[in-house]
């Protein structure tokens, strides 16, 4: 989207940050350009994207989150060379940061390491989810993961969706709010997002950017063909 | 070893002590204290320890510390105490912790009453706590079988690397009777030494951790099986009952275990005299539940009679065993009250003439 | 030749923590492995972890030990060291798990004065469930469940354990350290040494409170942690021993005011 | 063969001790035995009361509800037992507490003035011996002989009292043994 080297993913509780950072960690690796992703997010340790690490290794994207069991600990961990990483590095940086302004509060930690001239804030927003019903709760919810995240907002990534039943319509909905909202915080809507079964028809609807998603993360009874026997959430 | 008379509390105490028991963690709660009570008296006769703890919270959690290191423990309580305790009992299971639990079961809910009681039956065989475990549960009906049971007790938990608990009434504590300890008495297991004890790391052995918690969900399934396979042995090795009168025909099986059985085997007793012939299987380990020896001895019945001082929370193992094959008839006091052998002896004259209705089948 | 200054202790293993950049649990765990080593006990050492941060602490020491669940940790050190009085047994808790959930296991430990060493690490906040409000949490201190800040009129002033304990009688030994700088690292270290060599030599019961940051929850980088817990918390738990075998009992003082 | 009692009185006059007495005589002399201190709904009022059993073959039920003998040692206990004593059984009272005689006609009443024949004794305490002499008298649920060896290792601390409570035991037991009643079978 941005040719910045660190990409900071925030935005409210399921308003699709981990598949967002995900798809934009692979398509940046498919053009090869060498990538890291981190996963900061302490919040909700179920559905970070430790479970993606074999679809990233494969890719050739490094993936900075807890080793072995940790994996599955029910603890805040933060791995170090996140704070390397940040410094210095010749690779682009993907962060996944925890939802609302508590999970951002991990990125206030990292605060005297980030890069902010290099650095793209993008808020994840999704219109549907209840949290962010509309503009005035959109920027208000900014404003306070920009505190404790001490890191200004530069982007916003429309993504309201219902998931399998997301039409072009809802897409649309949620784009004029999220311009609406950008227009109030003076930042530009980055991009607009949409699964691949449905991006076509939403940029014959708009000449925004459109971000092509593949569904990477999703409970395993989501995927009859590929049932799982490992924890809740799995990558397809 | 001559015959002494004690309570049955006291007899629990000291078949502890003679089976290796010196670690005691308790709190006070009626109608049980006679246990911890005797423990503080006799333990420090033998070099041992007790401690009344904070709380029976504590004091399920002083057992996690003793058994972890490698002793003999025990603790005693009557249901809310053992309702507090269910957390540790988790993890004692978990971390595969030998220990045994005497539960002198008063009546419930709540504080309910002091009085006798069969009401933890659920508790003790199906739900003690969360998570994937089982616990051996052995039920006497008599002081000497609740020494018996004891020392067994410590023996199966050793060999199983698992709690046992001991579940009896206030009956059961309080009643005196003859009791006569075997000297040199041997393990009724195979027990091995305990090199997993937490006892301290000189390198001559790997590290011993003492823990309940597995973040990696393949190794904790592994675990879970594993005790599951663990679980499987003890059903299928050490299911214990009694038979009472089924070397004669009988139309009416009872099915009772604790001291309600003592007072069948008096009615039954009584009915025999006046030439009416009842059997009784009276279930010793209410897990593993003696499903087998209930389903062989009703298929010579007509009906089955349950016996029991609660809402009938054994019928549903009874059930199970019988398949629905045979009408199960139910007799029960609640809050403390007993069923005398009076009202057996009634119970199966009216089923005889058709006055009982059997408990209906969901 | 080079010379080695500085390696590992014996009773810290060779493993890579999880903790947080900028935590100070390492750096507690290297002090309590130092004073094992130098005390030389470390193969009759039994430990016991907490639920909270340090819940994997028992990965983090070459002793054995027992993982209690949430606030128990007293108790299961009691049943150690009861069951085998040869033994050095610590428990290590976080404020989350000794000062809420398992005050009644500490306070009872300290009063029947079991002869075992607690390390009580306080960095005001609940860390492992994400940045809850502790019972040691600041006054006016945001966390998850009090967003607006600690509101004492509502939640009470937090709670100063080291204090506490050393109001009774039976504990000998009750101190608070920290470990924010290297000189204070130092104290700490030596509060640790003797609170462990107390329990060696069979006086009874010993805790040092250690205070911690935690820059992943309070939300802000380490050196400002640092920071933070100077200013703020340090007036508030001052640094120093409580309690020795040598203190007496404290005496009330007259009314200042009233009928006398 | 089995005998069972219930001895009731007010807490205090040495009735569970009485019971156990009784239950350990007959353990020693080989009898299946069973002592059941008040419990249930028995235990309010104030009385304190215990059920032995003594019998050839194991004990069933330790609980009898209708108990071939009753020991009543003061009034509210007799008002509660004696409507329970199985019909042609024993019911002995204490006639030094209780102004009333009982109603029932079909069971052997045996009347103790136990408080009175203890005073004279110069051993006010031992009312409850007085009593247990007299059911040892009237049933021989076990030989007197064992009662008192027993008696002298239960006061052993107290050599004291030994001799006037077997004195007591005694006297209870002249009067008792005018009114021999046979055991039931079990």
């Amino acid at each position: 989207m941005t040719r910045s080297r660190v990409t900071v993913l925030v935005g409210h509780f399921g308003s699709g940050k981990t598949e967002i950072a995900l798809n934009l960690a692979l398509d940046l690796a498919a053009s090869g350009t060498p990538v890291t992703m981190a996963d900061l997010d302490v919040v909700k340790p179920y559905f970070r994207t430790r479970s993606a690490r074999q679809l990233l290794a494969d890719a050739g994207v490094e993936l900075l989150a807890p080793e072995g069991e940790h994996i599955h600990a029910d603890l805040p961990i933060i791995v170090p060379q996140i704070r390397s990483r940040l410094r210095q590095s010749d690779r682009r940086l993907v962060i996944d940061v925890g939802g609302d302004d508590v999970g951002a509060r991990v990125l206030g930690s990292l605060a005297d390491v980030v890069p902010v001239a290099e650095t793209e804030c993008l808020l994840v927003l999704n219109f549907r989810r209840p949290s962010t019903p509309d503009a005035d709760r959109a920027v208000a919810m900014v404003r306070e993961i920009e505190a404790v995240g001490r890191l200004p907002v530069t982007g916003l990534v429309a993504n309201t969706h219902l998931m399998d039943e997301t039409t072009v319509e809802v897409i649309l909905d949620g784009l004029r709010s999220a311009l609406e909202c950008g227009r109030r915080l003076g930042v530009p809507v980055v991009a607009v997002a949409a699964d691949e079964a449905i991006a076509d028809q939403v940029r014959r609807s708009t000449d925004r950017t459109v971000l092509e998603l593949r569904r990477i993360v999703a409970p395993a009874f989501a995927l009859p063909r590929r049932r799982s026997t490992g924890p809740l959430f799995v990558v397809n | 070893m001559a015959k002494k008379l004690m309570k049955g509390s006291e007899a629990i105490g000291e078949a502890a002590v003679q089976a290796g028991c010196h670690l005691f963690f308790g709190y006070p709660i009626t109608p049980q204290n006679e246990i911890p009570e005797y423990m503080s008296m006799r333990l420090p006769q033998v070099g041992g320890t007790f401690v009344q703890a904070e709380s029976e919270v504590a004091a399920s959690n002083m057992l996690y510390g003793a058994a972890g290191s490698g002793e003999r423990v025990m603790t005693s309580s009557s249901s809310p105490g053992v309702s507090l305790m269910a957390e540790a009992i988790s993890y004692l299971a978990g971390a595969e912790l030998p220990v045994v639990i005497v539960n002198i079961m008063r009546a419930g809910p709540g504080l309910g009453g002091i009085l006798p009681s069969q009401g933890d039956y659920f508790q003790a065989t199906k739900g003690m706590a969360h998570g994937d475990f089982r616990l051996l549960v052995l039920a006497p009906w008599s002081v000497q079988e609740a020494a018996d049971l004891v020392q067994d007790a410590f023996d199966l938990a050793d060999y199983y690397r698992n709690p046992v608990l001991v579940l009896g009434d206030g009956l059961i504590g309080q009643m005196m009777e003859p009791v006569e300890f075997r000297e040199g008495r041997l393990p009724i297991k195979p027990l091995e030494a305990k090199t997993w004890a937490a006892t301290g790391n000189d390198g001559s052995k790997p590290r011993s951790v003492i823990n309940s918690l597995f973040l990696d969900p393949e190794a904790l399934e592994r675990h879970n099986v594993h005790l599951k396979e663990k679980y499987d042995r003890m059903v299928r090795d050490e299911v214990r009952f009694q038979s009472y009168g089924l070397d004669r025909d009988y139309d009416v099986l009872i099915v009772a275990y604790g001291t309600v059985a003592r007072v069948c085997s008096t009615a039954i007793d009584e009915l025999a005299a006046s030439g009416v012939h009842v059997g009784m299987v009276r279930p010793v380990t209410l897990f593993p539940f003696p499903y087998q020896a209930v389903r062989e001895a009703a298929a010579r019945a007509s009906s089955v009679l349950v016996v029991e001082l609660s809402t009938g929370q054994m019928i549903e193992d009874v059930r199970l065993a019988l398949a629905n094959s045979k009408p199960i008839h139910f007799l029960n006091r609640m809050g403390g009250m007993l069923v005398s052998p009076d009202a057996v002896v009634d119970k199966i004259r009216a089923m005889a003439d058709g006055r009982s209705t059997e408990v209906v089948h969901a | 030749m080079p010379e080695t200054v500085f390696s590992r202790p014996e009773a810290l293993r060779d493993v890579t923590t999880h903790y947080c950049p900028g935590c100070t649990h390492g750096t507690i765990h290297r002090l309590i492995a130092e004073v094992i080593d130098e005390l030389g006990v470390r193969e009759r050492t039994v430990g016991v972890a907490p639920v909270g941060c340090s819940v994997l602490a028992y990965n983090y020491f070459e002793t054995d030990f027992h993982e209690a669940s949430h606030g128990r940790a007293p108790a299961v050190a009691t049943g150690i060291k009861r069951a085998r009085p040869d033994l050095v047994v610590f428990s290590y808790q976080g404020d989350g798990d000794l000062a809420s959930i398992g005050m009644a296991e500490i306070i009872h430990c300290a009063n029947r004065g079991e002869k075992v060493t607690v390390v009580f690490v306080n960095n005001a906040i609940y860390g492992m469930t994400g940045g809850q409000m502790a019972p040691t949490t600041m006054p006016g201190q945001v966390a998850t469940t009090c967003p607006l800040g600690r509101d004492v009129d509502h939640a009470g002033h937090p709670i100063r354990i080291a204090e506490l304990l050393s109001t009774l009688r039976t504990p000998a030994f009750v101190a608070r350290a920290s470990v924010h700088t290297p000189l204070l690292a130092v104290n700490a270290k030596e509060m640790l040494r003797r609170a462990f060599s107390l329990q060696i030599e069979g006086r009874c019961f010993s805790l040092v409170e250690v205070l911690s940051t935690c820059p992943t929850n309070w939300g802000i980088p380490p050196a400002e942690a640092t920071r933070w817990l100077e200013k703020t918390m340090l007036p508030y738990y001052p640094l120093g021993v409580f309690k020795t075998p040598e203190s007496g009992s404290r005496e009330p003082r007259p009314l200042d005011r009233g009928v006398r | 063969m089995q005998n069972d009692v219930i001895m009731a009185g007010f807490g205090g006059q040495g009735i569970l001790l009485i019971g156990k007495m009784l239950a350990y005589a007959g353990m020693r002399e080989g009898k299946e035995v069973s002592w059941l201190p008040s419990y249930g709904p028995e235990m309010r009022g104030g009385t304190a009361n215990c059920t032995v059993v003594i019998s050839d073959r194991p004990v069933g039920s330790p609980v009898i509800r209708s108990p071939r003998a009753v020991v009543a040692m003061n009034l509210p206990s007799l008002d509660k037992f004696e409507p329970d004593v199985r019909p042609g059984g024993l019911l002995l009272y204490n006639s030094s507490l209780i102004d009333r005689r009982p109603a029932r006609q079909d069971v052997t009443v045996i009347e103790v003035p136990a408080n009175e024949i203890a005073n004279s004794l110069g051993n006010p305490r031992g009312a409850n011996m007085v009593a247990l002499g007299a059911y040892l008298g009237a049933t021989e649920a076990v030989s007197i002989d064992g009662v008192v060896e027993v008696v002298r290792e239960t006061f052993a601390a107290k050599p004291g009292v030994i001799e006037v409570n077997i004195t007591a035991l005694r006297r209870g037991h002249e009067i008792g043994a005018a009114h021999t009643v046979g055991a039931g079978e079990a």
